[in-house]
């Protein structure tokens, strides 16, 4: 049936290595997409907008499944579910912003799929797990016919539905650092309901408090307000030196929303995101110190 | 006679009478009879209407029987959800 | 045996009615084994799929079918020109389910396909070439009446003015309903508040998607099995869009999944039956959603102004609306109903309502749940809000001072028969509800809400096996539970238990003509022929127990489920049970049952009022449902767990339509969110319970006091909503949805 | 077409069915194998009413390709009674009046199967968010979350309840 249209059907590889990913990867004709949890490939397949020749199911190549931690922090397989993170004791512990935000992607039937991986790799500027990696310093370990890379997942994405992989690259895994003493990580997100929403804006935050409960190093990053994810190295600096107490918040609270550069569109306004990027920037400061300092 | 008034578009229809009386037995008398003097009523009559005779609603019947002193009402007809 | 509806006649004490019996239908649902629209399969099938329209508006120069026709596997491929000559009523409804000529909107049919499979059939709309010229295109209602806008129908003359027009325009139809001197009241008035509002159009989000299927031979005899509101209007349009005899078509109705006004029209029927009938075979067409929400029939957007008048004491002087609805790309938005309800809950000596039906680049619209009222009481319940503010007074007294009751004359033009209006605003005043503490940024809204009701075509057939049990056919689908309710009314009738009393929903071949499940008419009016059927059936067996004890008929009454002798002078014999009569049936005269065909009348109208607690987030916008609160009117709930659940889900809908469903059209006229993600209906996690009052003031025109209760519930909650935000957010709210961004711009915080 | 072919286990039992690559989970059970119970309200991932559970977890099928089924445990609507014997949150849903037009209701109840198995003993608002991928449409959601809540219940009071229901079939 496919004379008409000379298309080749569609391929579905489910190799059992990395190595047979990466050779399939670099190898495949015509568009090739990973399949990890599939909530944002398949949606995509569905209404046309992608129209891939092979799907390469990454889900039986066992170090992807599996969360890991070495003395420098974990490792967290690009095909593990949020739903797995979740069920993570050491890793809710730790980073409990980013294991919320990847809680927040879709529904309960979602997370049973979907991976941050995969979050990061659909370049969303909306995706919801990005800003909280980027707030806690995440790297995603990519995987090619050369060998292994790092890149800081701020700099992963170069803007919609646009990253750094090169053909015959995948991302492996996603590094999140051992959390140092005094640090708590935060993320939050508007949507008009309470859940199933695309981000409107979402806010992730990550300071470091020294003894004296005075911040000593923070990170903030931006979501749904710019092309990509943003780190604003401004917006950080109002708090360092500060012990978040309410000036220190409303000044986060003003670079967040002047750092802001969003679009109108179906979800949301320019001026309300501009606005809201500033209130969960606040909102989210509170919950890291907090976190920071042990009360949550 | 049976009081007959239609709604607002089709007053002037009705040559701007507000209320009209008319000898009918039926809800079918009062149409034929609102067609046979009145042509703008006659058009609205054929695109369906409703009529409610002493406060019930009756959708699409005509043979509906009518007392001499009923008070009768017709509407765009109806629709639901 | 006829009945006659009447006062006399109403029965105050039940033995099944009111209870919470088990659905007939409800293990098939808890099992999967229910079989809805797209659940059935026929041997030789083949996938049907529509080729839309991605463009708002244009001309088709040309359409070329001729490759998708060579792709392997496809067996027919349609366009309007396999749509031949119809009746005028039907025309639109023929040029909504395939274009002819012109495209009206983004996602307008304008071809289709069957094939062996769905990849191929998608391959194959692939290679139909549509060349289109781009025409310029209206979404919004104003633009679209503009005397600039670009016109969809050159023949489209505005009709209920004193002289028609000589341009076309967009307006189809002038509506004006009302009596008294409007502007001698506002003169009498203290305080006169004029407002202009505005709402998006909404979907009725029925979660099956619409899904046929179609068998159609070459002898002209067609069967076809669909989710709809009405089978016998899908025989009726079907048959006439394909030039059959109505006879040759039998339509069986699938268990529907939602419809509340979605399903009362057509839009893949004909054309699964156009492609049967090209490639004799069976052919299943199932939407999708983004077809749903783009191609069915969504509700209207509108554009609304309201003037009231009222007194430091609270009397209303006089009302005046003026509302304006597009409907979509043809004639028929439910704007006459939004005129004829939008004043329906206020006796006034003042009143007038003038509708204007538009039309713009949109799908058609269909009927939603109380269509057109809830956005008409939206912004009348704003104003009277607004008013009660002004001048301190209680929104609830202020709306029992004013409100409609027995006898009085509706805004719309006749007198109201025994209404529960008032009983509904007492009901909401002694709630706690109503006196419960509110904290800073929290607000509470009170709104009522009316809708007519209707009865219509009813045919029901009700049999008496040799068992004693009963078979009762409807031909009204079931949407929320009414097999239950109208099985109990016929047991309660019988006398006999629920549970001997099996309701089902009979094809279009096997019983008389019905009218559409709409207008919250089934359980009204299935339910008064069931009753009649049963009391038909009453009859005969009657007659079978005076043939058999040797007197006659009318020495024999009918109680507890037996006939008996109705007086001693009848002779002394035992009471012979339906079971009895039933196992002999044969040797006395033969089966038995009861019919019943009327077009049933006397469906009291109905009202609710609704309680809302909303709190919002001043910084964001953000609104939640607190507490929620619904008093209606139901005459009398045969069931009471679905009455229940029609308040429950009206006011949800409501919820919905108030806080963030919405159309969003682009610049370009295409419609930007048709799925789920982004056409946000509630979920679970956004709603608090919602307290479901059942307020009974009995319907004098059903034996049991029924009034239809499914539409009511949509129509306050828009208004309730919106007057307990505005109170929260202290600034009032005039466009709907009030979404984040609109709420935090009304607040003045962006 | 090229076609893939997969072993897998469905409500118990092993199952076999060739697919196309593009065919979702979804597609292969209503289409391929007539288990119709499983509803497409809208492929996307926004409804739920196509839940269903692969080794233990919750689900949409219309967001998993038939292919990947190979070798994991479905459990779907079809298999959620014990024979004759109602699962007690489908008896629930039914003394509750918890659906109105019922296509949601498979998704309901199998996502509600997914939460008490994780957690017997939800507050409201648990139940309410993890339900939160599942519309429905006529309710209101009011009557499901009670049904829901109360099965938690009288699961937690008749622990036997749970252990029939939950009870495996022994693969052949």
């Amino acid at each position: 049936m496919n004379v008409i249209s000379g298309r080749i059907p569609l391929q579905y590889h489910a190799p059992a290595t990395l190595k047979d990913a990466v050779n399939l990867l670099a190898n495949s004709k015509g568009k090739t997409q990973i399949l990890a949890g599939g909530t944002d490939l398949l949606v995509r397949m569905r209404t046309g907008f992608s129209e891939p020749d092979n799907i390469i199911d990454v889900k039986h190549i066992s170090p992807m499944c599996k969360i890991s931690r070495d003395g420098k922090g974990f490792s967290i397989g690009a095909a593990v579910s949020s739903a797995e993170m979740s069920e993570n004791a050491a890793l809710l512990k730790a980073w409990p912003g980013v294991v919320e935000a990847a809680a927040l992607i879709g529904s309960t039937q979602v997370q049973g799929r979907a991976t941050i991986a995969g979050n990061l790799c659909n370049a969303s500027p909306a995706a919801d797990s990005v800003p909280a990696m980027v707030a806690a310093g995440a790297r995603a370990l990519i995987r090619g016919p050369k060998g292994k890379r790092k890149v800081a997942v701020e700099k992963f994405c170069k803007g919609p539905g646009k990253t750094v992989l090169k053909k015959g690259e995948l991302v492996e895994a996603i590094l999140l650092p051992e959390k140092p003493a005094r640090t708590g990580d935060a993320y939050l997100r508007f949507i008009p309901r309470t859940e199933m929403d695309i981000a409107v804006v979402g806010a992730g935050v990550c300071v470091t408090l020294d003894s004296k409960g005075v911040c000593t190093a923070a990170r903030v990053s931006l979501g749904a307000i710019a092309p990509t994810v943003l780190l604003d190295a401004r917006a950080a600096r109002t708090l360092v030196g500060t012990s978040l107490d309410d000036p220190a918040l409303d000044a986060l609270a003003a670079a967040c929303s002047a750092a802001a550069r969003p679009i109108d569109d179906k979800r949301g306004t320019k001026e309300f995101r501009i606005h809201v990027a500033g209130v969960l920037a606040r909102r989210a400061a509170i919950i890291a110190r907090d976190r920071a300092l042990g009360k949550s | 006679m049976v009081k007959v008034q239609v709604w607002g578009s089709l007053k002037s229809a009705l040559e701007g009478a507000d209320e009209i009386e008319l000898d009918a037995a039926s809800i079918r008398e009062v149409l034929d009879q609102l067609s046979d003097r009145y042509p703008a009523m006659d058009q609205a009559i054929k695109r369906g209407v409703s009529v409610s005779v002493d406060g019930r609603m009756y959708a699409n019947s005509i043979m509906v029987p009518l007392q001499p002193d009923s008070e009768v009402f017709v509407l765009p007809k109806l629709v639901g959800g | 045996m006829n009945f006659q509806a009447g006062k006399d006649t109403l029965k105050r004490k039940f033995d099944t009615v009111g209870t919470r019996t088990p659905r007939p239908d409800g293990l098939d649902k808890v099992t999967g084994r229910a079989q809805f629209g797209a659940d059935l399969t026929a041997p030789g099938m083949l996938w049907g799929m529509i080729l839309r329209s991605p463009h708002a508006h244009a001309r088709i120069k040309s359409i070329d079918t001729s490759k998708a026709e060579a792709v392997n596997g496809v067996h027919a491929v349609v366009t309007s020109r396999d749509f031949g000559p119809c009746p005028d009523d039907v025309l639109d409804i023929r040029e909504n389910v395939m274009a002819r000529g012109k495209v009206l909107y983004d996602g307008h049919a304008v071809a289709a396909v069957a094939a062996t499979s769905r990849s191929a059939a998608r391959q194959a709309l692939k290679l139909i070439k549509v060349d289109y010229k781009v025409l310029p295109h209206v979404t919004d209602v104003d633009e679209a009446m503009k005397p600039s806008a670009p016109i969809l129908n050159r023949k489209l003359f505005t009709k209920g003015l004193d002289k028609t027009p000589r341009k076309p325009s967009n307006i189809a139809e002038r509506f004006e309903f009302g009596h008294g001197d409007v502007e001698a009241g506002m003169k009498q008035a203290d305080l006169v508040i004029e407002r202009t509002f505005k709402t998006e159009a909404t979907h009725q989000g029925y979660i099956e998607p619409n899904a046929c299927l179609a068998n159609m031979g070459s002898d002209g005899r067609a069967d076809l099995w669909c989710c709809t509101q009405g089978h016998f209007m899908v025989r009726q349009v079907c048959s006439a869009l394909l030039g059959m005899d109505a006879s040759a078509l039998r339509v069986t109705a699938s268990e529907i999944g939602g419809g509340f006004g979605g399903k009362t029209t057509v839009f893949v029927e004909p054309v699964a039956l156009a492609l049967s009938l090209k490639a004799s075979r069976p052919v299943k067409i199932v939407m999708s959603r983004s077809e749903v929400l783009r191609a069915s029939g969504p509700t209207s957007s509108t554009s609304i102004d309201v003037r009231i008048g009222m007194k430091k004491d609270g009397t209303i002087t006089a009302g005046d609306a003026t509302l304006r609805y597009q409907g979509g790309a043809f004639p028929g938005s439910a704007v006459p109903y939004g005129a004829m309800a939008a004043f329906a809950c206020y006796d006034l000596k003042a009143v007038r309502a003038v509708g204007y039906d538009v039309i713009a680049n949109r799908p058609k619209q269909a009927a939603y749940r109380a269509p057109g009222a809830p956005m008409a009481a939206y912004a009348v319940e704003s104003v009277v809000d607004e008013l009660c503010k002004e001048l301190n007074l209680d929104p609830l007294d202020v709306r029992l001072k004013n409100a409609s009751s027995d006898g009085s004359k509706a805004s719309y033009g006749p007198n109201f028969d025994v209404i529960g209006l008032r009983a509904t605003l007492e009901a909401a005043k002694a709630h706690p509800h109503y006196k419960a503490r509110l904290k800073p940024n929290q607000g509470r809204g009170v709104a009522c809400g009316f809708w007519f009701n209707f009865g219509g075509e009813t045919s029901v057939s009700l049999n008496v096996s040799a068992d004693g049990t009963i078979g009762l056919s409807v031909g009204t689908p079931d949407i929320g539970g009414s097999r239950a309710s109208i099985g109990n009314m016929a047991a309660e009738e019988l006398g006999v238990p629920h549970d001997k009393v099996r309701c089902i929903i009979a094809d279009t071949a096997s019983l008389g003509y019905n009218d559409v499940t709409d207008g919250s008419r089934v359980t009204f009016a299935s339910g008064l022929a069931a009753i009649n059927a049963a009391r038909d059936a009453i009859g005969k067996m009657c007659e079978r127990a005076a043939g058999i004890w040797g007197i006659p008929v009318d020495a024999v009454t009918w109680e507890d489920g037996a006939a008996r002798p109705s007086s001693p002078n009848a002779g002394n014999h035992e009471p012979l049970t339906l079971a009895d009569i039933a196992a002999q049936a044969g040797a006395t005269g033969g089966p038995i049952s009861g019919h019943c065909e009327i077009n049933a009348e006397g469906a009291g109208v109905s009202f609710a009022t609704h309680l809302v607690d909303t709190e919002v987030d001043p910084d964001t916008g953000y609104v939640k449902i607190l507490r929620y609160t619904v008093f209606q009117d139901a005459g009398k709930a045969i069931h009471p767990s679905y009455v229940e659940g029609q308040f429950q889900g009206g006011a949800v809908q409501g919820i919905g339509w108030a806080l963030n469903e919405e159309y969003i059209y682009g610049e370009d006229g295409k419609l930007q969110n048709p799925g789920f993600l982004d056409y946000r209906i509630p979920v679970a996690s956004d709603l608090p319970m919602i307290d479901a009052v059942i307020v009974e003031v009995p319907n004098p025109g059903h034996p049991y006091g029924v009034r239809g209760v499914g539409e009511t519930s949509i129509v306050p909650p828009l208004a309730a909503i919106s007057n307990s935000v505005s109170s929260a957010a202290g600034v009032r709210m005039t466009q709907l949805p009030m979404s984040p961004p609109r709420l935090l711009k009304a607040l003045g915080r962006i | 077409m090229f076609q893939i072919h997969v072993s897998t286990s469905i409500n118990g039992d092993d199952t076999e069915f060739s697919c196309e690559a593009d065919e979702t989970l979804l597609d292969v059970l209503r289409d391929r194998l007539g288990l119709t119970g499983s509803k497409e309200g809208c492929g996307t991932g926004d409804c739920g009413a196509c839940s269903v559970i692969v080794d233990g977890r919750l689900v949409c099928s219309c967001l998993m390709l038939g292919a990947e089924a190979q070798g994991r445990e479905i459990e779907t609507i079809e298999g959620m009674a014990n024979g004759s014997e109602l699962h007690p949150l489908q008896q629930k849903f039914l003394d509750h009046a918890a659906l109105q037009c019922g296509v949601c209701t498979p998704g309901f109840l199998v996502a509600a199967k997914s939460l008490l198995e994780r957690n017997d003993n939800p507050t409201e608002e648990e139940v309410r968010y993890w339900l939160a991928g599942n519309l429905c449409r006529c309710t209101g959601y009011d009557k499901i979350v009670r049904a829901v809540l109360d099965t938690a219940k009288e699961m937690r009071k008749s622990p036997k309840t749970k252990k029939t229901a939950a009870k495996k079939r022994v693969k052949a």
